[in-house]
């Protein structure tokens, strides 16, 4: 059974792997086959609910007496399933959310509602991927992989299983023994990749994952993430700085105003998966999103000069 | 290349021993040296000789080893209960903020008792006998092993136990694979400190409450006026403090440090 | 020594535990000697004998009010101090131990030679209060010296008797008021002379320096386990005076045994012969001190009142028996 | 928002020192009834009442006061000889990594050596006084801050040494603005360590030495059986114990702490 | 005199935002228009000498006993005024290979030249921005800006104008009084950033300065680096897993090959400057890039699955 299944997980990457080498390597054939062939795989979601809800959040932080206003009243539904990626400018409050649904940080006003009901302790059932490494430095790269697992009281030998499972997909199954210090920074955010995607948790908060990845690694891991997403259905939140990245994976992309932070507009992505960089039809998206961000750069420059 | 660096290692462990057994036959030239010019009368400064001659002495007639596994048995004992108590408040302060931001002052005020204060308190409530002298011991050490617990895990980065909280870590097990392992190397140095402080507490305490001991040949040493005695007894506190620090606190430290990558200074 | 194994008999008292504290010090002899060799407890039969040692008086005290000693040996002004801290109530002194055996050193080339060259000189004196010292300081005063801490210029240091010895090599000091042995160490080791013998100040050279002392509630609730003690006690006072040699012998042994040391033969002998066992607490030489104590300023504020605290009933019962001359209680108001 | 943080950080204060309070409370408390309860003699264990009247004899007779500040003198000169030739052989140590790590086993013994120990060569190398007990204070807390300035360096991650050297930083420039204020959070640990070894060899001195001073109040208490002033003596030390600990390390540990955002515990 | 100073870099700063502001509003006329005021703005580099040699640079580590080869015989000249950008898979010893340049690490065989002399220990002619943030905990903002220039014994007013001026480009102005920890990851790295420009270095080595940046800050600095470089002619090594980013930047464009790194390729793109991200004409410098990335990425994944 264990052996199948791991066969069958081995079988899974490689044809991942071969059909993305595929579009790489047939560069003008990509925009077509893949699609083709991949929308075949996969098929669309249908039916939502409401997962996640976001009440008025309100945080503001002390610094040295001035008060900074981080969020300004973030109102944000994510359903079921839910792919929603978060943009804006440097410093505007994106990690200090997902602080605030993960329930490490608390708001001044306002609640998170997980299924309903209102949160404010963290808990397996939101796993984040921190912008900043969280790797314990005393465990293995394959004890911080296994970590989650451990918690939820996991036999070792499927544990095992499944960090195997992740670090091949990183890359990194070389370096399973190797301590954190050992790693590169590349390499130690796929282990912080693969720590959070083993526990397998409903709802997946991640902040800036793929920043510290080389582009072919990331193009990689934008696939097999949206690959993961189809099949699991999981309700994802993901921050990130970089607008193709969010056209690529959100099925609704939110742009947060710079400080004070609202939430200025919201964009739905309605449109086949998986999306590739390639593709052209996604740039529309892209400009969207840009034109936004760009009033608010802008919007902060006025702010530092005046 | 892995035989190239085993073998550094060792080269290393004896280049440590050679370092060591130098800076030892330094010390113990200068002392005959301070010696042979007689600055100072033979019964208050002994020649090495001579205190070599008093190991012999007690070591044959075996009350120096006798001394040293009983008050080492004891120290152990105490010890390991101020470790366990000391790191169990120690979490109960982290815990209950308000109770341990009191406590952790009032740590501090017991910590700045003497041992010697409570030997009083030992006869009292205790009496004279093993339990009195652990008494002690425990008083001296635990207070340096609850502020150090405290301070420790206070000072973890919190990304750490955010991190591990997300995963769903909590209670026990937060504390049993993150907390513990997160607070190790700042653990290490307090416990290296507690163990002094239980050092100096046994002694105290021996010579005090004039109970079999190390503590005891120093006192009693000392009321006979028998110097070479006092310096015997006096190497031998230090050569198991060192023992214990070398090969065990600080082999601990290394390790951790090593595992860590703390060691990449360059 | 067989104390450990002899024990363990029936009990007809109420209690069957004696336990004693005192100092492996040549004025406690008789319990080194008696508890050492085992006719202790030979004399107490079923009650078992448990020790403690202790190597200050106060701390012996300290242990008998703690109710972790039921009597002890020690010098008389622990003694005075702790009658006086209980008001009266927990102590009583129920024979004497030994007389004397306390000397005033100075170093030979400090210049010393007559009482009239103490001044602007340095002493030093075991311990602030102790026996010694209120010896040392009494005696200056009379010979009309003033210590520096009331304004006069001889300064006196305490320090432990070892360190006195190096202080005198060091030639930090220029004297010292010492117990025996280290009277004679000092004279021996330390380049000094004995300029008093303790003795030359006292009437008829007796004054106590060890007594045994007894819980109160413990003399009043086991008299004949006391009985048996003072038996013990003043068999083995009457033995040592008869057999000098053989008891500096003995007790040299005994105290290899308790402490992993001795002390040379001849030091020993000269030791014990400025010192006399006896099983009389020299009453009025303790009253002395206190008032020496007291003039000093090292008591209460007010004149202390030592009256009961002797309880010789029970050492004169066993004097009696044993038909020895029985020592006449005297009270504090008897001396003025 | 600024008032109400400041006042909230008064009702902080406050509810602290009603903590405290109320330990206090309660401790007394317990005393008072085991007192009551006559368990022990009054001797052996006076009653709170009377340790106040012991308090207040010496205060006013003076003796008090001028011990404690006769005590303190002493010990703030040693401490910062400690503090400053321990600091210094430490970065030795750190500099020269043969020489610190053989000093690092050397002190680990040393460290064990309870200040008792070190008194009869502090008669024999300095003398009966000020300065011999100095020596004793000195002995008895600089190992335990040289080992503590090895281990804190030691454990700055070494980015921050990288990052500093690449901007030009080295020599004592280096260390002034980037070792220090990185072992910052460690070194108060030690210091607070180092501080307790200081008082508690002070007291030990005091006491051995018989030279005016706190130790000295406590052990003429003992000598004359006078529990209620060797308590009233005790209450003295863990005060200023206490107050030095809060008032000062605890304070510095606090706002390093606060500055580095290690308080960001959620 | 030093008023004039702060003025003319008021000027200098306001204008150069303009001029990008007006690159974003006007999209359609940037490629034309900006490059012909900047260009007319800017001259090309003329005379040229080796300013860093690295030669046979060959450095391993140890895993538990495996030996991981991390720089394999790496050899390069960089020439006085170079900006030379470095791409490569994650962990095939990009950050090794710049620590070893600043002399942070000692290579196990190979030297580094430094105007013909052997170097080995760091020095603030080799200024670096780490890839890991390096910010000094125990100093505010400001404070760590100007470390480095205190540390070179320049006096306060100086330091302050100058951290001023940084600050000010990296848009933390209001925030030179917090600690690092306050800041969130982006400010922290553009800290980072105003730190080693404000030690005017010869040599600026950047280990992926822009990771954690949103697109459009990052643009903006990419501009803003591009025109320091042509003023002051700095010699920059400058890291990054962005292609465009390489291309945007350097005139030389070295690819690493993934373990055991050697020089896969070195691509030298001559075309004005300052080059900005919409610019068409820099695509095929892109896509030779990548073509040799993707050779490297299956050659990872053959390495990981043989
Ligand atoms: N612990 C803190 N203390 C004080 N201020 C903080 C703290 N954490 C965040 N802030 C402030 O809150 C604001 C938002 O920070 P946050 O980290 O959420 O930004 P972000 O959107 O994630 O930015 P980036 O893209 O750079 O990561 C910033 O201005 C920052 O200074
Ligand atoms: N201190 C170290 N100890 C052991 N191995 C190390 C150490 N530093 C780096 N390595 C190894 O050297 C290799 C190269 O690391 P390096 O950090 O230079 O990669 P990189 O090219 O900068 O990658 P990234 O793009 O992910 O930052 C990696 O395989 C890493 O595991
Ligand atoms: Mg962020
Ligand atoms: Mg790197």
């Amino acid at each position: 059974m264990r052996w199948n299944k791991l066969v069958q997980a081995k079988i899974r990457t490689l044809f991942n792997r071969i059909i993305i080498t595929l579009l790489y390597e047939f560069d003008s054939l990509c925009g077509h086959v893949s699609e083709y062939i991949l929308s075949q795989r996969l098929g669309g979601s249908c039916f939502q609910m409401t997962k996640l809800q976001a009440k008025n959040i309100v945080k503001h932080f002390d610094h040295n007496g001035n008060s900074v206003l981080a969020l300004d009243g973030i109102n944000l539904d994510v359903q079921e399933g839910d792919f929603l990626c978060i943009v804006g400018p440097s410093g505007c409050g994106k990690s200090t959310f997902l602080n605030i649904v993960a329930g490490l940080e608390k708001p001044d006003s306002g609640e998170i509602l997980l299924n309903g009901k209102p949160i404010s302790t963290p808990g397996p059932d939101r796993t984040m991927i921190f912008q900043e490494g969280a790797l314990f430095p005393w465990l293995k790269v394959i004890d911080n992989v296994e970590f989650g697992l451990k918690m939820a009281g996991i036999p070792k030998e499927e544990r095992r299983q499944i960090s195997q499972r992740y670090l091949d997909m990183m890359q990194l199954t070389k370096f399973a023994e190797s301590y954190t210090y050992q790693l590169s920074t590349g390499m130690k955010q796929r282990v912080a990749i693969a720590r959070a995607l083993a526990m397998d948790p409903e709802i997946l908060l991640m902040d800036e994952p793929f920043a510290a990845l080389d582009s072919q690694t990331r193009d990689l891991l934008l696939v097999e993430l949206q690959l993961i997403w189809e099949r699991t259905k999981k309700t994802i939140i993901f921050v990130t700085h970089n607008i193709s990245e969010s056209v690529i994976l959100g099925n609704r992309v939110v742009v947060f105003k710079n400080r004070p932070s609202k939430i200025k507009k919201e964009i739905y992505i309605d449109y086949r998966r998986p999306r590739l960089m390639e593709d052209e039809n996604l740039q529309k998206y892209y400009h969207q999103i840009l034109d936004e961000l760009k009033n608010e750069v802008i919007a902060q420059i006025k702010d530092e000069n005046q | 290349m892995n035989k190239k660096i085993i073998s550094e290692k060792k080269s290393q462990g004896l280049h440590d021993a050679a370092n060591a057994a130098l800076m030892l036959a330094v010390f113990v030239g200068i002392w005959e040296v301070v010696f042979m010019l007689g600055i100072w009368s033979k019964i208050s400064l002994p020649s090495p000789a001579m205190v070599a001659e008093s190991f012999y002495k007690i070591t044959l007639n075996l009350s120096l080893p006798e001394s040293v596994g009983i008050t080492l048995g004891r120290l152990v004992a105490a010890f390991l209960i101020s470790i366990s108590f000391g790191t169990l408040i120690g979490l109960a302060m982290i815990r209950f903020k308000g109770f341990g931001k009191t406590l952790n002052s009032f740590s501090a005020g017991l910590l700045s008792f003497p041992s010697i204060a409570w030997v009083p308190f030992s006869i009292l409530l205790i009496g004279f006998n093993e339990f009195g002298i652990m008494f002690v011991v425990i008083m001296s050490s635990i207070f340096s092993v609850m502020i150090s617990t405290y301070s420790s895990i206070r000072n973890i980065p919190s990304i750490y136990m955010d991190a591990a909280r997300n995963m769903g870590a909590k209670g026990f097990t937060l504390f049993r694979y993150v907390t513990l392992p997160a607070a190790t190397p700042s653990l290490i140095i307090g416990l290296r400190q507690g163990w002094s402080f239980a050092w100096h507490a046994i002694i105290g305490a021996e010579i005090l409450m004039s109970i079999v001991g190390l503590g005891h040949i120093l006192s009693v040493g000392r009321d006979f006026l028998d110097m070479s005695e006092v310096i015997a007894s006096m190497i031998t506190i230090f050569t198991i403090g060192l023992i214990v620090d070398r090969f065990l606190l600080y082999k601990l430290e290394d390790r951790i440090r090593k595992k860590w990558g703390l060691d990449h200074h360059r | 020594s067989q104390t450990a194994e002899t024990v363990h008999v029936t009990t007809n008292s109420s209690a069957d535990v004696l336990r004693i504290g005192y100092s492996p010090n040549i004025n406690h002899a008789q319990a080194v000697i008696g508890i050492g060799t085992g006719d202790y407890q030979k004399e107490l039969g079923g009650i078992k004998v448990e020790t403690q040692t202790f190597n200050a008086g106060p701390a012996t005290v300290e242990a008998l009010f703690a109710n972790r000693v039921d009597v002890a040996y020690v010098g008389p002004n622990p003694t005075i101090n702790g009658y006086i801290k209980s008001n009266g109530q927990d102590l009583r002194v129920i024979a004497g131990a030994a007389s004397g055996g306390a000397v005033f050193v100075v170093r030979n080339d400090s210049g010393i030679n007559s009482i009239s060259d103490l001044g602007g000189k340095k002493f030093a004196s075991p311990q602030l209060g102790n026996t010694q010292d209120v010896a040392l300081r009494s005696f200056l005063n009379k010979n009309g010296y003033k210590t520096s801490d009331v304004g006069g210029n001889i300064q006196i240091i305490n320090a432990a008797n070892s360190d006195i010895v190096t202080m005198m090599l060091k030639k930090d000091i220029d004297g010292a008021w010492v117990p025996e042995p280290w009277g004679t160490i000092l004279e021996r080791n330390a380049h000094g002379k004995i300029l008093v013998d303790e003795r030359d100040l006292w009437a008829g050279g007796k004054f106590t320096t060890a007594v045994i002392v007894a819980r109160t509630d413990y003399l009043q609730n086991h008299p004949d386990i006391i009985k048996k003690l003072l038996e013990a006690h003043v068999d083995e006072t009457l033995w040592i005076n008869n057999n000098k040699d053989k008891a500096i012998t003995i007790f040299d042994e005994q105290l290899g045994n308790l402490t992993g040391k001795t002390i040379p033969e001849n030091e020993l002998t000269e030791a014990f012969s400025r010192l006399d066992i006896t099983y009389d607490p020299i009453q009025s030489s303790l009253y002395k001190s206190a008032d020496a104590a007291y003039g000093l300023g090292f008591l209460d504020d007010k004149k202390p009142n030592l009256d009961g605290i002797f309880d010789l009933s029970i050492l004169n019962q066993v004097l009696d028996e044993k038909n020895l001359s029985a020592i006449q209680q005297v009270n504090i108001s008897s001396t003025g």
